[in-house]
């Protein structure tokens, strides 16, 4: 942190061309971001279970109100929390410090970059203070829907109308963020290809690496065509053309393509840098290389091909060909395989492995345990297309992705935190507040998700205001699910006050790290000075091992820092 | 195909552009994807294909090409620095971007004083209502590949002057003209889909 | 992956070496098979039948795309991981092709007249 | 407490016996797993030496273990196709004979259902109309021509275990036969606008003659 005490904070936070500041800058605004996302989920959430309340800090919910807070939360959460702090932030900061370079290939795109998701950010922002309210089509934004002003039926009078309104606002935020995130794309491939440390080739790069690299070409390719899709849903609502207008010889399923296209990569891009964090931490607590390391590469490969392969099975019931649905349902089951592979070989990393059950470890082992156990199990039953027609848009599928995206993207990010906080602050965070903070996300995570599977089960569909008035979803115990669900999601949420307590906290103030390389780790960042000085290394490092070489038999200690001879 | 040529000898500025390019591929090409399909669908956009100018898109078509054989030289006389040569070629690339440009408007304007505008009122008023689709995607996919000879011509035109004027960077002309043949091949694919399937 | 390249700095290589250069093709032909080729494509224009015009006027522009790309652009000179990053935009549009397909074209859409 | 709600449909079983098939081969599979995490995490592995961790971690020719663990998710995966295959056919991709025939068009934020007329044929000018209540006769083989008119909806009846999304524009015919007599609800699970909430409709199953008398009815009206 006071590295850079001779900058002011204007160039710190505005102008800085240091990768880690500007990981930094996008850290602090994706906070923002969450801040609001979860506010949202709490009152929501709150409604949910007792509907004749008023909510506290917002008042009563009105149905608009209640569309406008879950669709902003699911864009929010996927688009600017997922994406961006697994690609902007752990790409940034991690990138140029584990190759071992002073920065970004280039320096001046990678700001340039961060202002454009600054832009998005605050286009997000004022979209929900628009004459007609904020945007609520739900977060998948289907035309003939996002194309109105969702039901009220008053009739836009003038562009200026058409242009302030939510749904302009949100897609030009989104335009915006995918441009932002396709620069620091651009960036981190040239940065790792280009850039590389002397001897370090390219499989003797750190997991996390590879796997930002490939989520990051995968988002390139999978997005081209939404941003085309966008760009024409914009022209929808502002020029009064007809691309899904089915009366002018559009289609509406065409953006359910279009936005599954990209959709369904997206998981991926969010899914694969947290099994790099991962990867890393779980290598380093077990003391041993990790298992498979080319193996583990083919199948995030191959996982990423079929990828692309597979967006429709969010649709099998949105009238697509149900011919089409059974190809797409079996490339769906195909791939789960290279998922199981590359689990179970982080697990076999486990095993014979000397383990540290550190704070980071425990993230870790949580994320795949509720990775594999309900999120990816879940899976099957909607990748199976026959049961996907009952589970389709009901809390199943909301329970489902909260247990794929939960564990990756937040336990991901947190295990990342606490992994590599000493190194980015200088400092240590709080180990006692750390495991309270564990132990209630996992816990209360659970209490908040569990339940929304069972009342998916009941058939409680999903995005409705008010349960009440469904007497099959208001029978004996559904009720008391759904306020199981409510008091554990407010609980989680506040238990994440803790730990930003302690992130400022320790920022601040936190024990100064006694060791540049606390967890006798490997990869380069840990062999340099903590917090890194401007250019991250004073001598530029050369490698001469892979990056998991631990217990080495030739060597006393058991570990074997990637720039050691 | 170099397989001999290690992945860290590519210059990291013409990577970047060739990622980009890739990129851009995607975004056009989802368009021309979703055009094509709905051109093999609806048969009635052949007559709304007939209004279009051929002759005017036939002279934009020879001229894009031509300037790409231009960039393609400036990027010849770049490689031996010759300053005047750079210029001259890359002069001649911007008059026919300005002259692309020009005779683009100048069918717009005539397109739309027939009343085949970007949400097609007037057809629709007409009762086709399939029709409008086809003058949407034209605007659109045409647009946005204006949009990019403009940002194409600027980026070509800085590099230039920095070029010749600091005596250095001559590789980013070849990097600007990387970006100049992507918008050039952009529209040996959207010319004929448009103008000329009746 | 190849392990034994030559090592250093990016800032080094940054500016491309003389030897990164390659033998020119002549570009002067180029253009003018081009220009050929587009010929063609407006002549096949006249042809009456929609489809037979699409087929043969798409597969031109491939060619004179990828002559473009090989000869103007160089990437016939440039390395493999050029042509594998172009082979997965060409891949990306494929996919997007073969799943819009049975919805886009084959669907004949039961259209309603909105009063 | 029963996890479904009740079946009243001639396939519902089937796709609860999809759940039932899955969630018992993913039982086994969970509890496998969960030995593998612990295991390693409660024993520590004390007792290996430093070259026994090494040569574990860099065994990458040993993976038979893991390719076993993917050959057998492989096999029940293509089992669980090889079971649905048929049951997807079954109630997406083919139509049994047409024994009733109504429309159920979805719109801003009501349903609206069509039944023939006298003459007994849909679109025709004497057909009639009811809202947000759909009457059918039990054991009957009913195609559905489902239809939105501004924008997506989906019908859900959860009893049935139906779902098809309704798009404006296209006609989509589904077919579902009830096996009880009732009522039951009949929801919209696609987002579409603020009255998405209150968007529900009934679903009256009735015996064949009080269907008949339900029709004469409407006719009257």
């Amino acid at each position: 942190m006071n590295t850079h005490k001779k900058h002011g904070f204007w160039h710190r936070y505005f102008f800085s061309l240091d990768h880690k500041d500007i990981g930094f800058q996008y850290m602090l605004t994706i906070f923002v971001m969450v801040s609001i996302g979860g506010f949202f989920a709490y009152v929501f959430r709150m409604h949910l279970a007792y509907p004749e309340m008023e909510v506290p800090l917002f008042g009563l919910v009105t149905n608009k109100d209640y569309n406008m807070l879950i669709t902003n939360h699911g864009l929010i959460m996927m688009m600017w929390l997922a994406l961006g702090m697994l690609l902007a932030v752990a790409g940034n900061y991690l990138i140029p410090i584990m190759i071992g370079t002073d920065d970004m290939a280039f320096p001046k795109l990678n700001k340039l970059s961060y202002w454009f998701f600054l832009i998005s950010v605050i286009l997000m922002i004022s979209s929900f203070f628009m004459k007609r309210g904020g945007f609520g089509g739900g977060w998948t934004m289907y035309p003939p829907l996002s194309v109105g002003d969702f039901g009220y039926n008053t009739a836009y009078t003038s562009f200026k109308d058409r242009f302030f309104t939510a749904n302009t606002f949100v897609l030009l935020a989104i335009t915006f963020e995918f441009i932002a995130l396709l620069m620091g794309g651009i960036n981190f491939f040239v940065t790792t290809l280009n850039k590389r440390a002397k001897g370090m080739t390219l499989t003797k790069m750190p997991m996390i690496v590879w796997m930002i690299n490939i989520a990051s070409v995968l988002f390139m390719f999978s997005v081209g065509p939404l941003i085309a899709g966008a760009f024409m849903l914009l022209l929808d609502i502002n020029a009064g053309t007809g691309f899904y207008d089915v009366y002018r010889g559009g289609d509406p399923l065409l953006w359910e393509h279009l936005f599954w296209f990209f959709g369904h990569p997206e998981v991926y891009v969010i899914l694969l840098p947290p099994l790099g964090i991962i990867a890393e931490i779980i290598s380093t607590n077990s003391r041993k290389p990790l298992y498979g390391y080319k193996f583990i590469l083919n199948l995030t490969l191959i996982a990423a091909i079929l990828s692309m392969m597979v967006w429709a099975h969010h649709q099998f019931v949105s009238g697509i060909d149900p011919r089409a649905a059974t190809i797409f349902s079996i490339f769906t089951i195909i791939i789960s395989l290279p998922f199981a592979g590359i689990i179970l070989a982080y697990i076999a990393t486990l095993w014979n492995g000397d383990l540290k059950i550190n704070l980071p470890m425990k993230w870790a082992i949580g994320a795949i345990t509720l990775f594999t156990l309900i999120g990816g199990f879940t899976g099957l039953y909607l990748g199976a297309s026959v049961f996907d027609i009952y589970a389709h848009d009901t809390s199943f599928v909301v329970a489902h992705f909260h247990y794929t995206l939960f564990p990756t993207v937040i336990f991901g990010s947190f295990a990342a935190f606490y992994y590599w906080f000493g190194k980015f602050s200088g400092r240590e965070l709080n180990k006692f507040w750390g495991n309270v903070h564990f132990w209630l996300t996992f816990i209360f995570f659970n209490g908040f998700a569990f339940p929304l599977f069972l009342l998916g089960l009941a058939g409680q569909h999903r995005r409705i205001a008010d349960y009440r008035q469904f007497e099959f979803l208001m029978q004996d115990p559904l009720p008391l699910y759904r306020q199981i669900a409510t008091i554990s999601a407010v609980i989680l949420i506040l238990s994440q006050f803790i730990f930003i307590f302690n992130f400022f906290w320790s920022l601040k103030r936190g024990k100064k790290v006694t060791s540049d390389n606390p967890w006798e780790s490997n990869t380069l960042e840990w062999q340099t000075a903590s917090p890194p000085p401007h250019g991250n290394f004073a001598v530029y490092p050369e490698v001469h091992h892979g990056p998991y070489e631990y217990n080495h038999p030739d060597r006393e200690d058991d570990f074997l820092p990637q720039n050691k001879k | 195909m170099n397989t001999k040529i290690t992945w860290r000898e590519i210059p990291q500025a013409r990577l970047a552009m060739w990622a980009l390019i890739a990129g851009e591929f995607a975004i056009f090409g989802g368009l021309i994807v979703m055009y094509t399909l709905n051109r093999l669908k609806y048969e009635s956009w052949g007559e709304m294909a007939q209004h279009t100018n051929v002759i005017a898109g036939t002279i934009n078509t020879l001229v894009l090409l031509t300037s790409s054989f231009f960039v393609v030289k400036a990027h010849e006389a770049a490689l031996h620095k010759n300053k005047e040569k750079v210029k001259m070629w890359i002069w001649l690339t911007l008059i026919c971007a300005l002259l692309f440009l020009g005779i683009k408007s100048y069918e717009y304007y005539h397109e739309i004083l027939h009343g085949f505008t970007l949400p097609g009122t007037q057809l629709l008023a007409e009762g086709k209502h399939v029709e409008t689709m086809y003058w949407s995607f034209y605007y659109t996919m045409t647009g946005l590949h204006g949009l990019h000879v403009i940002g194409g011509a600027l980026a070509l035109f800085f590099v230039m002057r920095h070029a010749t004027k600091t005596e250095k960077d001559y590789h980013r002309i070849e990097v600007a003209g990387l970006y100049w043949h992507m918008v050039d091949i952009v529209w040996i694919f959207l010319f004929p889909l448009i103008y000329l399937i009746h | 992956m190849n392990t034994n390249q030559p090592e250093g700095l990016a800032h080094e290589i940054a500016v491309p070496k003389k030897e990164d250069y390659h033998g020119h093709p002549n570009y002067l032909i180029i253009y003018i098979s081009l220009l050929i080729l587009f010929a063609i494509t407006v002549f096949a224009s006249l042809i009456p039948n929609p489809l037979v015009v699409f087929i043969i006027v798409f597969v031109i522009s491939i060619v004179k795309g990828s002559m473009v790309l090989l000869y103007f652009m160089h990437l016939k000179w440039e390395p493999v991981l050029i042509w594998i990053l172009l082979g997965l935009a060409l891949m990306t549009l494929l996919f997007l092709t073969l799943g819009l397909y049975p919805d886009i074209v084959s669907v004949k859409p039961y259209l309603v007249t909105k009063p | 407490m029963r996890i479904f709600p009740e079946n009243a449909s001639s396939y519902g079983a089937d796709v609860d016996f999809i759940f039932w098939l899955i969630t018992g081969v993913i039982t086994v599979a969970s509890i496998i797993v969960i030995f593998l995490i612990l295991y390693p995490i409660l024993t520590k592995n004390k007792s290996r030496t430093k070259e026994q961790r090494y040569q574990q971690g860099k065994g990458f020719q040993k993976l038979k273990l893991i390719y076993l663990g993917i050959a057998i998710l492989a096999i029940a995966d293509f089992y669980f196709l090889f079971e649905e295959g048929p049951i997807w056919r079954n109630i997406e991709e083919t139509l049994p004979e047409k024994e009733v025939h109504v429309i159920v068009m979805g719109r801003q934020w009501l349903w609206e259902f069509t039944y023939p007329g006298p003459d007994g044929k849909l679109y025709t000018a004497d057909d009639v109309k009811t809202i947000n209540k759909l009457y059918l006769p039990v054991n009957k083989n009913i195609h559905m021509d489902l239809q939105a008119y501004d924008v997506i909806h989906s019908v859900f009846i959860p009893h049935a275990r139906f779902k098809q999304d309704v798009l404006p524009g296209r006609n989509i015919t589904k077919w579902v036969k009830m096996t009880k007599t009732g009522t039951y609800p009949l929801t919209c699970a696609e987002i579409c606008g603020i009255g998405h909430a209150n968007m529900k409709a009934e679903i009256v199953v009735l015996l064949n003659e009080d269907y008949k008398k339900q029709m004469a009815k409407l006719y009257k009206k």
